[in-house]
């Protein structure tokens, strides 16, 4: 079923409720059901399992090379809990603002740094990636953000910056902001491939 | 407890008077109406089971002129008020000489407050508590960064929006010192509840001497411990979003912090300004306001301890 | 004519008019009466989850600082209440008791649209039903009912809880729009030769009056929810401010609908108040003509009173002061229609004290307050304090309580014998009255006074050192009174439903038509149409004079004029259909698609147009009878349905 | 032109990249000439091995030529004397590689300068280097900016009196900016005038007679800006200084305050968007003027101060030419700081007119931005008429002669979260072509009647600098690649040649060991307009490098990257 928060009170309440929610409920397919309470939760604490799984964060798990000797081990995770959730993505769009994301990167385009609407992914495309960029830095100018920026908000960020390129689920992706209109929508671009590639200027990622 | 008939100015005492008007003038409209009603009603329970036609045409006649008077007395009674709403309104109106101008911003779940002056340099920034001198006129000139919100401080004046992409403005006057609380009035997203605020009136020399300690830039830390409070503050997420003037700690999408200490209350009025409900408000305030902005920090205790050390400093 | 004949004719008619068997002949009713009481029902289950979610709002708010709901929560809880308890309650149950009556008081054998109306529930079904499954799914509003901008927008919104609000309205709306169309054709067109322009029941009159306000105020919500959900699904710049939009463009959409919406839920109200008022006092209510002309002018006027929403929204002065001096001249309306009653009440005759004239009686207690109240947020000053505040909590239940719910209630106990055969236990219908009554004003009065404390609407929780606990609780308590006297109304139905049909035709011994034919009434309504020659014509002659010559073997209506009710014409009236409820579905999936992704209004619209070419595909058989009834024919040739072949 | 003989260069060299103290551009070479010019053909080039924007000038002097290159600013010395001009040295410094993410408008480096056997020039993550011309062997290195405030600098230095002369850049990043003095010797720090706060910073003393009541005051720098506000409050000296020896002033000006956003610094906001002089030797500032006070529309005043001598009413005056961001061609009293004129030089209509009584520009109020609205149709864009790219004078025509761009925005205002290291600019712009519709110009500008007296307009941005000659020609190259020759009499095409990829270097001329005269320029797209290109947008953003995305979005169909010094002599 839906859980609305982390909150204990609040889920007590809800199954209070739940009787007749239930007896609406029922008629619903169970699919459609999980597909709301993914895009729908406003999740205000970390505490709940929004955030991608510990193995996936864990830097062993990142690769920032499609090379792998042997038989190639990549595989993309199951790390889209947020890219589905609008609420989290929404909020990664507030953040990105908020913390200046758009000073370097514009609403996507790039500008001191690389586009990020593009299919161009210096450093990995996957959220496990793009969250070590956030978190670690990169060389070439992109500022590492370690214990400045809390652990969910910046999985939201992620969530918002895949957004960018058309990497999270449709209905859940942003619409319009309430302000100067300087590009196309997510929804309205398509998505874009991702490809581990770094731009043509070999010294200038 | 404050009260919109508790009047502490002379603009929201002319809004009360205006209020008790109406209140007596309904309360002797209701009683006579009702009055009428029980009236017919009684008398109806009495009648016999059906009047003749001839009784009913007289008994109309006279009810033609019934209702004409009351609704003349109804026609009379609304000009009264009318008149009564637009004279006290004109008066509002009214702009007052030389008022203290202040700029209210709207934030989700917070109010921005700056007092404007004609030397930039005195331009002091301030959130969630509106500090005023007494007996002079104060203009809020308001705007929002994001959704609509509503100033209103219900026993020193009435409400007035702030809308994103436009500037309203009203006059809040106060004629005793003391303070008065209100809150957001317009729904305003997950803590339209938890923003609140808090009005300081005092009088103007303690007013004036407000405003110049609140101009200072933030006292260093004098212990060890704010010290390394301050380090605290400075290597973790506050700085992304927190200022506290004379540091590095400049951002301005969450309240200023520079004179946090003096505040009476932190969160826009959600929490008495004490060291452990700080402690517990940085550590987890979305238990707290679940849905405002602030994210919850995991600091180590001793690190806690001492953010709040050097918070509960900045006087 | 022998009784022979005419239980011949009755069976005929009977047959031409019954429904068809079965679950599919279910989906294919057209009657008006079984609509209605689809409506009813469905809004008084809507109603009943509707108050739950009050009551779970009471709850949270019992305490201070409780945290029983979170904000989310609590958000989408006062969200759900206010757009159902106006969207899919307060608006169709009155449209509903005129789908149900204006036919039967005009003397018609069916409301004018038939199908149309049948469409017009499934609509109407299905977007309950959406917006409830949404809330289940948690994907309920949470911008309020009044949705604004930039809050319910695209950045501040995100997900698709405020979609599912906005198609809500265009769901009700379009439903509620068909419905006025029907209820102006049907009291125009329809009346029973006889019922000229001054005879037609003060109950007609409110749902003429409400139905014009509905055509005019409801395109103004519908095009606002469009406007929003265009500016959140393909990104329009209708509300952004950046862009050249205004946030405040949206409340004045909103309240251009909005205000004339109290007036669209009360004034029917007031037809109902009058017509109980007038069988109870065994007399015509008192001034006929001003209180029609206070309903029409009421209507006319409710639509200058939008920006009384707005006063602190910083509008120039001007303007202030004329929607101020606007909302203070409605009063007046209002007023005259009370003195008429109270007059009717002081010349009637001897009063029957029954349930429904207890609960009118209750409207008065309770629909004054709110009236005065209404006075006092009218003005622009008093207004800056109270408007958002539990003051206008307290105001806007007085009104839609008091002026509404109160004489709804009084009509259910007044109809449910004609519309089931059955009374409803009086005592307790008093038990209710009471229950409700004195839970109501406990709930409500307190909050004026929280108000003025400086309560603001729309808060889950608030603070110890507000001082606002103790009147809270009070208000917590007369809430479960409310939900204990709705319980007593539910248990009365169940009950009463379980007894023997022995109401008879006309328990109360009341005036109008509805009176005149069996309870519940057969299929055609009337086997004959009457013929009226006074307002209160059941009080005049118990047993009509009727229209004979009508063909029975096809469903024939007699259509007459506007202004004398002279007839006109016979119209054929179309059969049951299935098309109305696969049109509905139809434009169910292009509502709802349209949520997703604009595309849908292009590929929804085909499913819509497969239903309304099935649901328009005429007959050879259909078109020769319509022919033959409805098409003019040329001057020289004396028309099939001239008085000479009726006899009166 | 009395002043010219002062000049750092000797007739034959270009030994800075302004080649003179008074910023003229001008070389009194005439081989090279309108007549002969046509038969311009290309005698050797370089590839620097780097792909950002190329905005240096060649250095010329002894026989050898020096070019820096944008980050990782590597400098090469190439013979010129050999045939081809084979590499002598090349010296890395190697400057943090993090440098790249506070670098506002690509990572360019505006020039390398030269002054008795050494070479000065700043690093892009905040050092000022000195090395050896002969050996190419490092002397010294100062460390004077700190990245994580995001403080850069690619600025070219200025030597006079034995001073090296530099300034910070960061004006999107709220720094603080500064002019500081180094000796040249040993790279000790001598002076810092900072360009907002306290007097005493400001280094603001007794001598301070600005000619407008409005920058009289105590502590203006402090008080015209909301409190604190000044310490993130840009007037970064980025662009170019001249000097007079015989007022023994430099002249210099400050760039825009930060943030962009007006609404979060209500005042003055002084000491920006304005032109300081100063005594060289103190670092005492003398007069200030400020161009833009409470900048709205990010118009630094950094854009070169040409000092000249013009008739002004009859009578010869010493004067400096500024050609504004602002889009107005100021002319200045040097000596008093009292603008004798003030005329627009592109289209413009932010500014209404400039009131010479009080020096205040008249800004058009419905162009002023404002936080939650689109303000359309500001002209000129957030560039300005005129960006960095310098102006030449020639005095024998008495014309100036300004590469520029023509373009508008529109502009949304949003408040800007300071976060040390990470940009504050708090505006969201989209620019396009101005009327016209072409995207750049080269005016020749007569500053006596203050009016055009030619003009050329290019599809692109011209954002190379200008070389004028004693041979009536004058230079410049476009963002598509294009280098041309013009008559500076009349503006006639007399040359092109079409580069590797789009110029926005600075050409200059010397005479080669050869005996011939040669043109240098350095091809290599980038900066804050070739960002397009250099920098890989997507212009599907529209506000992508700052605005620029949608001004050039066609900019990668007519060139691509790479960095190629180019040098030219007739056949």
């Amino acid at each position: 079923m839906c859980s609305r928060s982390s909150e204990p009170r609040e889920r007590a309440t809800a199954a209070l409720l739940s009787p007749y929610r239930a007896g609406v409920a029922s008629v619903v397919v169970v699919m459609l059901l999980l597909c709301a309470c993914e895009r729908e939760e406003r999740q205000f604490s970390a505490q709940g399992g929004s955030s991608p799984s510990a193995a996936s964060m864990a830097p062993a798990s990142i690769t920032l090379s499609d090379l792998q000797p042997g038989v190639s081990t990549q595989a993309r995770r199951g790390e889209r809990e947020l890219e589905v959730n609008a609420f989290s993505i929404s909020e990664g769009q507030r953040l990105y603002e908020w913390f200046n994301c758009n000073g370097c990167h514009a609403n996507g385009g790039g500008a001191i740094g690389p586009a990020l609407m593009d299919d161009v992914w210096i450093y990995g495309s996957a959220p496990a990636n793009i969250y070590a960029t956030i978190v670690q830095g990169r060389p070439n100018g992109m500022p590492s953000f370690r214990g400045r920026i809390p652990e969910q908000q910046v999985w939201q960020i992620v969530a918002y910056v895949r957004s960018l390129s058309g990497q999270a689920r449709k209905d859940a992706m942003p619409s319009r902001t309430d302000s100067m209109q300087v590009k196309p929508r997510q929804v309205a671009l398509p998505r874009e491939e991702p490809k581990s590639s770094a731009p043509p200027s070999g010294n200038q990622p | 407890m404050h009260s919109a008939l508790q009047p502490v100015g002379p603009r929201a005492e002319l809004i009360a008077d205006l209020m008790l008007l109406f209140f007596a003038v309904s309360a002797v409209v209701y009683v006579i109406v009702i009055a009428f009603l029980v009236w017919a009603i009684m008398r109806a329970r009495e009648r016999a089971v059906q009047l003749g036609p001839a009784a009913t045409a007289q008994a109309d006649r006279k009810s033609k002129v019934a209702v004409g008077v009351g609704a003349a007395l109804t026609v009379l009674t609304l000009a009264g008020l009318a008149a009564s709403d637009f004279i006290v309104g004109a008066i509002l109106r009214q702009p007052p000489a030389d008022p203290l101008r202040v700029l209210v911003t709207g934030h989700q779940f917070w109010w921005e407050i700056e007092y404007d002056d004609p030397v930039p340099g005195n331009r002091l920034r301030t959130a969630n508590e509106l500090h005023i001198p007494v007996g002079r006129p104060v203009q809020l000139i308001f705007t929002s960064r994001d959704v609509i919100h509503s100033f209103w401080i219900p026993s020193a004046m009435g409400k007035m929006d702030l809308i994103p992409g436009r500037t309203t403005n009203e006059i809040i006057q106060v004629s005793q010192p003391g303070t008065f609380t209100g809150q957001c009035a317009e729904f305003c997203g997950f803590q339209h509840s938890k923003m609140r605020l808090t009005l300081h009136a005092r009088p103007a020399e303690e007013f004036d001497a407000w405003r110049q300690r609140q101009l200072a830039p933030a006292r260093e830390p004098q212990t060890q411990e704010a010290r390394r409070g301050q380090q605290v503050f400075m290597q973790s997420s506050c700085i992304l979003c927190h200022s506290v003037q004379g540091t590095a700690a400049a951002a301005t999408v969450a309240p200023d912090l520079t004179h946090i200490a003096s505040r009476r209350t932190i969160a826009a009025g959600s929490l008495p300004n004490t060291p452990s409900a700080l402690a517990s408000w940085v550590l987890d305030p979305q238990r707290i306001k679940p849905g405002s902005r602030m994210p919850a920090s995991r600091l180590p205790p001793d690190d806690l301890s001492a953010l709040v050390a050097y918070l509960t400093s900045l006087q | 004519m022998t009784s022979a004949e005419y239980e011949r004719e009755r069976a005929e008619v009977e047959k031409t008019w019954a429904e068809k068997p079965g679950w599919l002949g279910q989906l294919m009713v057209v009657n008006h009466r079984t609509v209605a009481l689809r409506y009813l029902v469905t809004t008084f289950v809507f109603f009943l989850l509707a108050g739950l979610m009050a009551a779970a709002m009471r709850l949270q708010l019992a305490r201070a600082d409780n945290d029983l709901i979170g904000p989310d929560l609590y958000n989408q809880l006062f969200s759900m209440h206010g757009s159902v308890m106006m969207f899919l309650f307060a608006v169709p149950v009155l449209e509903a008791m005129g789908i149900y009556l204006v036919p039967l008081m005009v003397g018609a054998r069916n409301i004018a649209f038939p199908r149309l109306n049948a469409f017009s529930y499934w609509v109407f079904l299905f977007g309950g039903l959406m917006i409830f499954i949404a809330f289940a799914l948690d994907i309920g509003p949470e911008a309020g009912w009044f949705s604004y901008v930039p809050l319910a927008g695209p950045e501040f919104s995100p997900g698709k809880r405020q979609d599912f609000w906005a198609q809500l309205i265009t769901f009700t709306e379009l439903s509620a729009l068909i419905v006025s169309v029907e209820i102006i054709v049907t009291a125009f067109k329809l009346r029973t030769p006889g019922m000229t322009l001054k005879r037609i029941p003060l109950f007609v009159w409110a749902q003429v009056a409400t139905a014009f306000m509905v055509l005019f105020a409801m395109p103004a919500v519908m095009l606002g929810s469009s406007f929003l959900i265009s500016d959140r699904l393909v990104g329009t710049h209708f509300f952004n401010p950046a862009e050249g939009g205004d946030a405040l463009l949206w409340q004045h959409l909103f309240w251009f609908f909005g205000h004339p919406e109290v007036y669209i839920i009360f004034v029917p109200a007031l037809g109902i108040v009058s017509e109980i008022v007038a069988a109870f006092t065994r007399r015509a209510v008192f001034g006929y003509l001003p209180v029609v002309l206070s309903l029409l002018a009421t209507a006319i006027l409710s639509f200058g009173l939008w920006v009384h929403h707005m006063f602190t929204t910083g509008l120039p002065p001007a303007g202030m002061s004329f929607f101020t001096a606007a909302s203070l001249l409605i009063a007046i309306p209002t007023g005259v229609q009370i003195f008429c009653w109270i007059a009717t009440f002081a010349t009637g005759g001897r009063l029957r004290f029954h349930t429904p004239l207890l609960f009118v009686v209750g409207f008065f207690f309770i629909f004054i307050i709110g009236g005065l109240t209404g006075v006092m947020v009218a003005s622009a000053t008093l207004d800056s304090q109270f408007h958002d505040s539990y003051f206008v909590v307290a105001h806007l239940h007085y009104v839609l309580i008091g002026g509404a719910l109160f004489p709804l209630v009084g009509g259910i106990y007044y109809w449910f014998p004609k519309m089931t055969g059955r009374m409803l236990s009086e005592r307790a219908g008093r038990w209710q009255f009471w229950l409700f009554f004195i839970g109501f004003n406990v709930t409500f009065f307190p909050m004026h006074i929280l108000g003025i404390e400086g309560m603001t609407r729309r808060i889950y929780t608030y603070s110890a050192s507000s001082g606002w606990e103790g009147l809270n609780q009070l208000a917590t308590g007369g809430a479960l009174m409310i939900a204990a006297s709705v319980v007593v109304l539910i248990a009365n139905i169940i009950s009463s439903l379980r007894k023997a049909r022995t109401a008879g035709d006309n328990p109360w011994d009341a005036p109008g038509l509805e009176w005149a034919t069996s309870s519940p009434p057969p299929p055609s309504n009337f086997v004959r149409p009457l013929v009226v020659t006074s307002r209160t014509p059941l009080w005049v002659t118990p047993h009509p004079e009727t229209v004979i010559g009508l063909p029975t073997g096809i469903r024939s209506v007699l259509v007459t004029r506007v202004h004398d009710a002279e007839p006109h014409h016979i119209s054929v009236f179309p059969t049951p259909s299935i098309w109305p409820f696969l049109s509905a579905i139809a434009v169910t999936i292009l509502f709802i698609g349209s949520i997703f992704t604009p595309w849908a209004l292009v590929w929804g619209a085909v499913p819509v147009a497969i239903g309304l070419i099935g649901w328009f595909w005429p007959t050879k058989e259909e078109t020769a009878t319509h022919c033959k009834y409805e098409v003019k024919p040329p001057r020289e040739a004396p028309p099939p349905s001239e008085p000479a072949e009726l006899r009166l | 032109m009395a002043f010219s003989a002062h000049a750092q260069s000797s007739a034959d060299e270009w030994a800075i990249p302004a080649r003179d103290f008074a910023n003229t551009r001008f070389s009194p070479l005439a081989d090279i000439n309108a007549g002969n010019v046509g038969s311009l053909t290309v005698s050797f080039t370089f590839s620097t091995g780097y792909l950002r924007g190329h905005e240096a000038a060649p250095i010329v002097v002894g026989g050898r030529m020096f070019i820096i290159t944008p980050y990782p600013n590597v400098l090469f010395a190439l013979d010129l004397r050999s045939a081809g001009a084979p590499m002598l040295w090349r010296f890395e410094p190697k400057p943090s590689a993090s440098a790249q993410g506070v670098a506002c408008c690509d990572v360019v480096n505006r020039g390398v300068t030269y002054a008795d056997g050494r070479l000065f020039f700043n690093t892009l993550d905040g050092q000022t280097v000195a090395v050896d011309a002969e050996s190419g062997r490092e002397l010294w290195r100062v460390k004077l900016g700190n990245i994580n405030l995001g403080e850069s600098m690619t600025m070219a230095p200025l030597v006079v009196k034995n001073k090296v002369l530099v300034g910070n850049s960061g004006g999107e990043f709220g720094v603080r900016g500064w002019l500081t003095a180094l000796d040249a010797q040993t790279g000790r720090q001598l002076w810092r005038a900072y360009s907002t706060g306290p007097d005493k910073d400001v280094l603001i003393g007794p001598d301070f007679k600005p000619f407008y009541e409005s920058d009289r005051g105590r502590d203006l720098g402090v008080s015209s800006w909301p409190p604190g506000a000044w310490q993130r409050g840009g007037g970064t000296v980025w662009g170019w200084i001249s000097y007079d020896p015989e007022l023994n002033l430099i002249y210099y000006g400050t760039s825009n305050p930060g943030p962009w956003n007006p609404e979060q610094r209500p005042g003055d906001n002084k000491w920006t968007a304005g032109v300081f002089a100063r005594d060289p030797d103190s670092g005492e500032a003398r007069w200030f003027y400020q161009f833009n006070p409470h900048d709205l529309f990010d118009y630094d005043g950094v854009n070169e101060n040409v000092l000249v001598e013009i008739p002004v009413n009859g009578t010869p005056r010493k004067v400096l030419l500024h050609p504004d961001r602002n889009g107005y061609l100021y002319v200045i009293d040097r000596a008093s700081g009292e603008v004798i004129s003030a005329k627009p030089f592109v289209h413009v209509n932010t500014i209404e007119s400039v009131d010479l009584k009080s020096g205040r520009p008249n800004y058009s109020q419905s162009r002023i931005p404002q936080v939650g609205k689109v303000v359309r149709d500001i002209c000129p864009h957030a560039g300005g008429g005129k960006d960095w790219q310098p102006s030449a004078w020639s005095p024998q025509t008495k014309l100036l002669y300004i590469p520029h761009q023509n373009l508008c925005q529109d502009e949304e205002v949003t408040p800007a979260n300071y976060i040390a290291g990470t940009p504050y600019i708090g505006a969201t712009v989209k620019m396009y072509p101005g009327p016209g519709g072409h995207r750049g110009a080269l005016t020749a500008w007569d500053p006596v009647g203050s009016r055009v007296a030619w003009e050329i307009t290019e599809n692109f941005p011209v954002w190379s600098g200008a070389l004028a000659t004693a041979g009536n020609l004058v230079f410049y190259g476009t963002l598509d690649g294009w280098f041309k020759a013009v008559d500076a009499r009349n503006g006639k095409t007399l040359w092109q040649f079409k580069a590797g990829s789009g110029i926005v270097g600075q050409p200059v001329t010397y005479r080669g060991p050869d005996g011939k005269q040669h043109i240098a320029v350095m091809a290599g797209v980038g900066g804050w307009a070739g960002g397009v290109v250099a920098g890989d947008l997507d212009t599907r953003d529209a506000s992508a490098g700052d605005g620029w995305a949608a001004a050039v979005p066609d900019l990668p169909k007519f060139t691509s990257k790479g960095g190629t010094l180019y040098v030219f002599s007739l056949k």
